[in-house]
């Protein structure tokens, strides 16, 4: 185990404990993806494993080292833990050059260039922070992480300013950077795709507490709740005799005429494909197809059986106490 | 380090003229004392020599305003000076009956008015200056000047509490504008035309007349000297002195001694009427040539320790009064 | 929840430094309200009832006419040359921080001879507009212009650390207003101000303090505030105690503006957000530019150069009887005590300010804003505490202290800490926490913190205040007079005392190498600060 | 036409021109999705429809009246152009409250709450920014620009730190605020999805030239260049007598054995299904599937010639000058 949260706990005001007790662990080399809602504490959680924030209790450990508990507190800057922030500040009087090396003394010429190379701020490392566009600035800020070979690596949200070409481009790099290097990273970001794209295990966090964390596909096949199981792509609802059950969009089939008929209510192009957002039995589905269909049209559909998704009465939703896990 | 001690004197001072300084270098000169000197206001030295007490480093005490000479004494922080060759050449008039300090110099606190407008027979006494006549004419400073509180003092000491706070009702209903500037403004203000007549100490016209500055000079002859209280049966005018005193502990007294009877002494005294336009408390030294044109005076004969002994009750009345 | 006892950290130096050094710091004033308690409160009461309410009524309102002229005169200009780019900007932000270099008496008594009757303005208009003698013949001695003057020598204050403040919000923020629809002039008012705060606070409180304290201008000019009810107490009724309890009560008084101050802010930001451009906000339209002009040079001209004409004209005058090697000794007295004391403040602040940033201590947090408070109190008072401090230590060892140079030094250090914590504090609270967050993630260690982001970060906040430290203490009275080694002169006492026995002139050539000190400093510093 | 943009020009240095000939015009109540690489001028574009930078050359016209051209330039505080910056800034002494009701002062007390609502802030009312997560702090921002009904709205990647979830809701809030008020709006994303979801016309801009200017149907299939289709979508590159081809992956079956083969590099679950790099003919191809395969598999696909993208030869990559679309 590499990196070790137990019991983790944090909060701002007593009464409102942000992340109420965090248990999991990494080994060296993983990329955990963390996903969570916006403001639901994952900035809060990558501060605590830099050192900028303590945590309320429980302890983290990293490579068998305490850094956080009740009685240690090992500073930031002993850390050694690569953080890219998620509003990416550069310092102002530095530029771009200074600001990735910064506090760097070795000599890493080489090192500079591939980095400079992967971030495509070749031509821009004479520049200020404050002459970059947002998507430049977020890249001086991953390049300054990387170059420095830390033995963590948190990722706050870092490609929400790229375009999809160089943030597909970086992404790659960044991985087999990681891969090579078996760094430890921990990912924050909304974009499930991205996740599913590099991680070796996803995170889900919701309300304080952890909901699931394993690899994509076991979360994308045997999610532990409803929450989870939306987190990771849209869900339609079908309740057949008092029962719940759900259906991914992708294992309903648009056919000629069946049992189960909805109107259309919006039917929009999303490259590749039309995305269907129709009425079903009173609830809102979403299925995807490769023609359009007008609004108030009538559509059957069908699915096999085995595609149905069923979650036990307490994972209808989402738990609210941490459960355990051992 | 007994010899170093000898060689030196500690004072301190609320007089910081060019002359003291002039003085103390024809003293090193004569005698090979070193004369250390740490000038501030007079109440926080004596503030400074109460904390200090016994390992005060101070000699000797100087001030311009005799009430604290008298404090000083008062708060134990002097020793008494009997040396028959010092006081000798000193009028007997400004010396301490008690023996606690020294007087070096001293000046009036006089009546000035406006050549122009102010006929030289209505002005007689401070107790006149009360007088209805004097409504919206009148010019004086703020009440947190010692100057004026030492000629309280002594209205105080020589009228009563009771008349002298009569007194400075109607003064302050005679200003013609709030007290405030300093003693050479008030005598701008006359020569401007905002009010008649001032009090004023004696010296600053003497700085005025001797001025540099043109127009300053016209200030200063547009208004005339009067020496109040002069008649038969009248006291004289107010006098302040600046005066020297040895402290209690005084580390090095042989040579404090030595100080004081060289600036008493008539070459001293000399210098000093040379350089300022204060009077020489020994008589034989005349004052300064502008000086002397406002011919001589009669001066106030009250024990000068009166003007400390009635500050109190002097500020007390000025509050009272709405004297600001 | 377990209860943390021990949390076995490296033992916090920081804070103990800090606590050591404020402790220093508000030792004086520690003794002098432990020395107060018990004393004679009769005079006290005497005071209260005839004098206090006149005295805080006159203070009062002298204290909001200064601070209004301040305003005008430092928080507008430094909006002007901080937000817009035009010719002269430099030699006009040169020349408005220099006014701080003439002592609020010596203005005081420069502009009072000069619009006396015998000044040069009377005079001019005697000889050649004699129709306008009736209209400027004036009692020029009045409150309103007393708070003009005052705010002509303590307006800088305030320009120095808006000037900070404002050269540091960010285009990111100006651009958020126009967006929203402010013009300039809204702008300023609604975001360049609040964004402020904590720089004009903080000089407002070196501007209230230095009126609240100044005696010569304002006896001069036959106001009466607070603090002629503290020399009354002293001088004339020979009650040092009631002396030091009315300090005590004014120190208490400005300690709950400060707190509440601190209060109601503490939950407000005011750094720019990172990453963001800090330099030229707005075009200037013509009109604006003749604006800026006229109003730049009329402050100049009437709080800088009219003076400095003054003086040296009374240089001509006396000139046969200028004394030049008792002024190169004064000077080099000066500055060497100046130069001292500001090197050792800048220092002082710079690591407290530093180590507050770091920490997240609440004690460190409290530390670093009383140290400020020592301002509160009027020289004299803190110079008899200092007295009253190291006598038993001179009692005790046989030598000498009071009235040697350290402590001369040390008086300055804890009286003008105030005065280096404005500027530093104001471009401290401008920088974005996030920098210092990136920074520790980074690996900086705390020393290489404070050489690779503060001190360049901060590095004109804490020129200026290097700059204003040793001005100000070039000009210092009270603690001098009364601490001050036998036989030693600054130009300050020197300048004093002439001035105050009425001899303006002979004071003049001492006030103006005053000035002529605070021109070079600033020029070299300026020079140096425009080479980034 | 509501907005025209003439000819506009707009450089840093004067040497190196970001935006060279900028041409198109906007109908109310039009959502403009204005996408192009990192870097490449979308932010410096908005700034200077606000009014916060000036343009070189060309005239920006609102509703009959001219902003900017070479002899006027009204000032950005008369414009009336919400903007919901791309740092989302919020000032940093005043609260949520006080930074969205910002210099308003008119009542508008049931706006407000609904405003709060959709951006899901009523919990936050009195947090100061300093106090909120990345993405709470973009909702203040968002609410801010949305809530003073402006004649323009520009949106630079206002959703980048957004989870889908609360994303997906804005998203459709905003458009209905927008459709139901007409308000033009030109929103900048990376996120090409989000564009087809609610854009009415996609402007696609490159090394300082629009490169195509048209509704996102059209687009998709019809692009104006090679480069404006890898933008919607990945292309795979098909050489066939030496002639070049593109294909879509989603137009790639996966068939026991055909005259196509490649060699599998990669393949990744993506959610519902699995994305698969693969090497045919010297080309990097991605092609979907529902399974996964090993690396190094052999694989067959077909596909049919009408789905092969055939360009001529000045759009085999991107235009470098402003065509001439009169
Ligand atoms: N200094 C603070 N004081 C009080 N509350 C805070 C503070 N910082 C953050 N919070 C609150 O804690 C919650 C979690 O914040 P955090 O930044 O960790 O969220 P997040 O998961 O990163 O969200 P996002 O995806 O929007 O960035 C938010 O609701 C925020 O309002
Ligand atoms: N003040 C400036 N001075 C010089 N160059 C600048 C300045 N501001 C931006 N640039 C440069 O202009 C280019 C365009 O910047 P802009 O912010 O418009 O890009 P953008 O399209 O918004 O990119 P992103 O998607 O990354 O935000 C960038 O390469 C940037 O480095
Ligand atoms: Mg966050
Ligand atoms: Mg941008």
């Amino acid at each position: 185990m590499f990196l070790k949260i137990n019991n983790l706990e944090k909060f701002y005001k007593k009464d409102r404990p942000l992340i109420k007790s965090l248990d999991f662990n990494v080994n060296k080399g993983e990329i955990v993806s963390f996903i969570g809602e916006s403001g639901s504490g994952k900035t809060t959680f990558l501060r605590c494993l830099a050192g900028l924030d303590e945590i309320n209790d429980g302890s983290i450990e990293l490579n068998g080292k305490i850094l956080n508990d009740s009685k240690t507190f090992v500073e930031s800057h002993e850390r050694k833990i690569g953080f890219v922030f998620q509003d990416y500040p550069l310092f102002p009087h530095l530029n771009v050059i200074d600001n990735i090396t910064f506090n760097l003394n070795s000599k890493l010429n080489g090192k500079l260039d591939n980095v400079l190379g992967l971030t495509g701020l070749k031509d821009l490392t004479r520049s200020f922070p404050h002459e970059l566009s947002g998507g430049e600035q977020q890249r001086v800020s991953i390049a300054r992480a990387i170059i420095r070979d830390p033995d963590l690596l948190l990722l706050d949200e870092p490609f929400s300013n790229l375009d999809s070409n160089i943030k597909l481009q970086i992404k790659n790099e960044i991985y087999s950077i990681i891969k090579n290097a078996g760094i430890t990273t921990i990912l924050v970001t909304h974009d499930v795709k991205e996740s599913f794209a590099i991680a070796d295990k996803i995170l889900i966090f919701k309300a304080g507490v952890l909901q699931q964390y394993d690899e994509p596909f076991n979360i994308y096949c045997k999610p532990s709740n409803c929450y989870c199981a939306k987190v990771l792509g849209e869900l339609n609802l079908l309740v057949i005799n008092g029962k719940k059950y759900y259906l991914r969009p992708e294992n309903i089939n648009i056919v000629n005429s069946s049992e189960y008929k909805g109107i259309v209510e919006k039917s929009s192009f999303v490259g590749k494909e039309f995305q269907i957002s129709a009425n079903f039995f009173d609830e809102k589905w979403t299925l995807f197809s490769n023609n359009s269909f007008k609004e108030g049209c009538e559509l059957s559909v069908s699915f096999k059986d085995e595609d149905l998704i069923k979650f036990d009465s307490n994972c209808e939703n989402y738990f609210t106490q941490p459960i355990d896990r051992k | 380090q007994n010899i170093q001690k000898t060689n030196e004197i500690n004072i301190y001072s609320q007089r910081h003229y060019a002359v003291d300084e002039l003085q103390y270098e024809n003293f090193t000169k004569m005698t090979g004392i070193q004369v250390n000197v740490t000038k501030a206001n007079a109440d926080e030295l004596l503030q400074r020599m109460k904390i200090e007490g016994s390992s005060s480093p101070a000699d000797l005490f100087i001030t311009v305003d005799v009430g604290k000479l008298w404090q000083a004494g008062d708060m134990g922080l002097l020793q008494k000076i009997k040396d028959e060759t010092i006081t000798a050449g000193i009028n007997s008039e400004f010396l301490d009956p008690n023996n606690y300090w020294i007087p070096l110099t001293y000046r009036s606190r006089i009546v000035v008015y406006s050549k122009e407008r102010v006929d030289v027979n209505d002005l007689s006494t401070y107790e006149d200056l009360a007088n209805e006549k004097w409504k919206n004419r009148l010019l004086i400073r703020s009440s947190s000047n010692s100057y004026n509180q030492a000629l309280m003092s002594s209205l105080i000491a020589n009228i009563g509490s009771d008349v002298a706070e009569d007194w400075s009702t109607k003064i302050v209903s005679n200003l013609a504008r709030e007290p405030k500037g300093n003693d050479r403004d008030q005598v701008k203000a006359i020569a401007s035309g905002q009010g008649d007549i001032a009090v004023v100490n004696s010296y600053y016209i003497g700085l005025l007349l001797s001025s540099e500055k043109e127009e300053e000079l016209k200030a200063g002859n547009s208004v005339g000297v009067f020496f109040p209280n002069q008649a038969e049966n009248q006291r004289g005018a107010h006098i302040n002195v600046s005066g020297i005193a040895l402290t209690k502990n005084a580390p090095n007294k042989d040579n404090a001694i030595k100080l004081i009877s060289f600036l008493t002494s008539e070459s001293a005294q000399q210098t000093y009427v040379d350089n300022t336009y204060e009077y020489s408390v020994n008589s034989n030294i005349e004052p300064n040539e502008i000086v002397k044109n406002w011919g001589d005076f009669k001066k106030d004969k009250l024990d000068l320790n009166m003007l400390g002994v009635k500050r109190n009750e002097a500020i007390r009345i000025f509050d009272k009064t709405g004297w600001k | 929840m377990e209860v943390k006892l021990f949390k076995i950290k490296k033992p916090n130096y920081g804070l103990l430094t800090v606590v050591f050094l404020s402790t220093l710091i508000i030792f004086p004033i520690i003794s002098l309200i432990f020395g107060s308690i018990g004393v004679d409160i009769s005079n006290f009461l005497y005071l209260s009832e005839y004098l206090l309410l006149d005295y805080t009524i006159s203070t009062i309102y002298l204290l909001s006419l200064t601070l209004v002229f301040s305003f005008l005169f430092g928080v507008i200009p430094a909006w002007l040359i901080s937000t817009s780019r035009f010719k002269g900007r430099r030699i006009y932000d040169l020349l408005l921080y220099l006014p701080l270099a003439i002592p609020t008496y010596i203005m005081a008594f420069s502009y009072g001879d000069i619009l006396s009757f015998s000044g040069p303005f009377q005079s001019f208009v005697r000889e050649f507009i004699p129709s306008l003698t009736k209209v400027v013949n004036q009692d020029y001695l009045q409150i309103e212009i007393l708070a003009v003057l005052l705010s002509f020598s303590l307006y800088p204050y305030l320009y120095a650390a808006c000037r900070i403040s404002f050269s540091l919000i960010g285009n990111n923020y100006i651009n958020l207003s126009k967006n929203l629809g402010l013009n300039e002039i809204n702008t300023f008012l609604r975001v360049g101000i609040p964004l402020s705060r904590p720089a004009i606070f903080s000089s407002i409180f070196l501007i209230s303090m230095e009126v609240l304290n100044e005696y010569g201008a304002v006896s001069y000019f036959g106001v009466n505030t607070y603090t002629s009810g503290i020399f009354r107490a002293w001088g004339s009724m020979a009650d040092m105690d009631t002396a030091s309890l009315l300090a005590i009560v004014l120190f208490l008084v400005v300690c709950l503006f400060f707190s509440l101050e601190k209060w109601l802010t503490s939950k407000f930001k005011y750094s720019f957000k990172s990453n963001t451009d800090l330099s030229t906000y707005y075009k200037n339209s013509n009109k604006k530019l003749i604006y800026t002009h006229i109003s730049c040079i009329t402050i100049i001209l009437a709080a800088f150069i009219i003076p400095i004409l003054y003086m040296t004209n009374n240089i001509f005058i006396d000139f046969k009887n200028i004394d030049f090697f008792d002024v190169y000794v004064l000077s080099k007295n000066t500055v060497f005590v100046s130069l001292a004391s500001s090197i050792l403040i800048v220092l002082v602040v710079l690591l407290i300010q530093y180590l507050k940033r770091i920490s997240k201590s609440k004690i460190l947090n409290f530390t670093g804003e009383t140290i400020s408070l020592t301002y509160a109190l009027p020289g004299a008072v803190i110079g008899i505490s200092l007295i009253l401090l190291f006598s038993p230590i001179n009692d005790y060892f046989g030598f000498l202290l009071i009235g040697s140079v350290p402590v001369l030094i040390y008086a300055y250090f804890i009286r003008y800490m105030a005065v280096g914590v404005s500027p530093i504090v104001s471009s401290f609270k401008k920088h974005p926490k996030k920098l210092d967050d990136s920074g520790k993630s980074l690996g900086l260690k705390p020393f290489q913190f404070f050489r690779k982001i503060f001190f360049p970060l901060n590095k004109n906040a804490i020129i200026i205040a290097f700059c204003i430290c040793f001005v100000d203490i070039m000009k210092d009275l009270p603690l001098t007079l009364i601490l001050r080694p036998f036989n030693f002169d600054t130009l300050a006492t020197q300048t004093y005392e002439y001035a105050i026995e009425e001899m303006i002139t002979k004071s003049s050539i001492y006030s103006i190498t005053i000035v002529t000190f605070g021109v070079i400093l600033l020029s070299i510093l300026s020079v140096n600060q425009s080479k980034k």
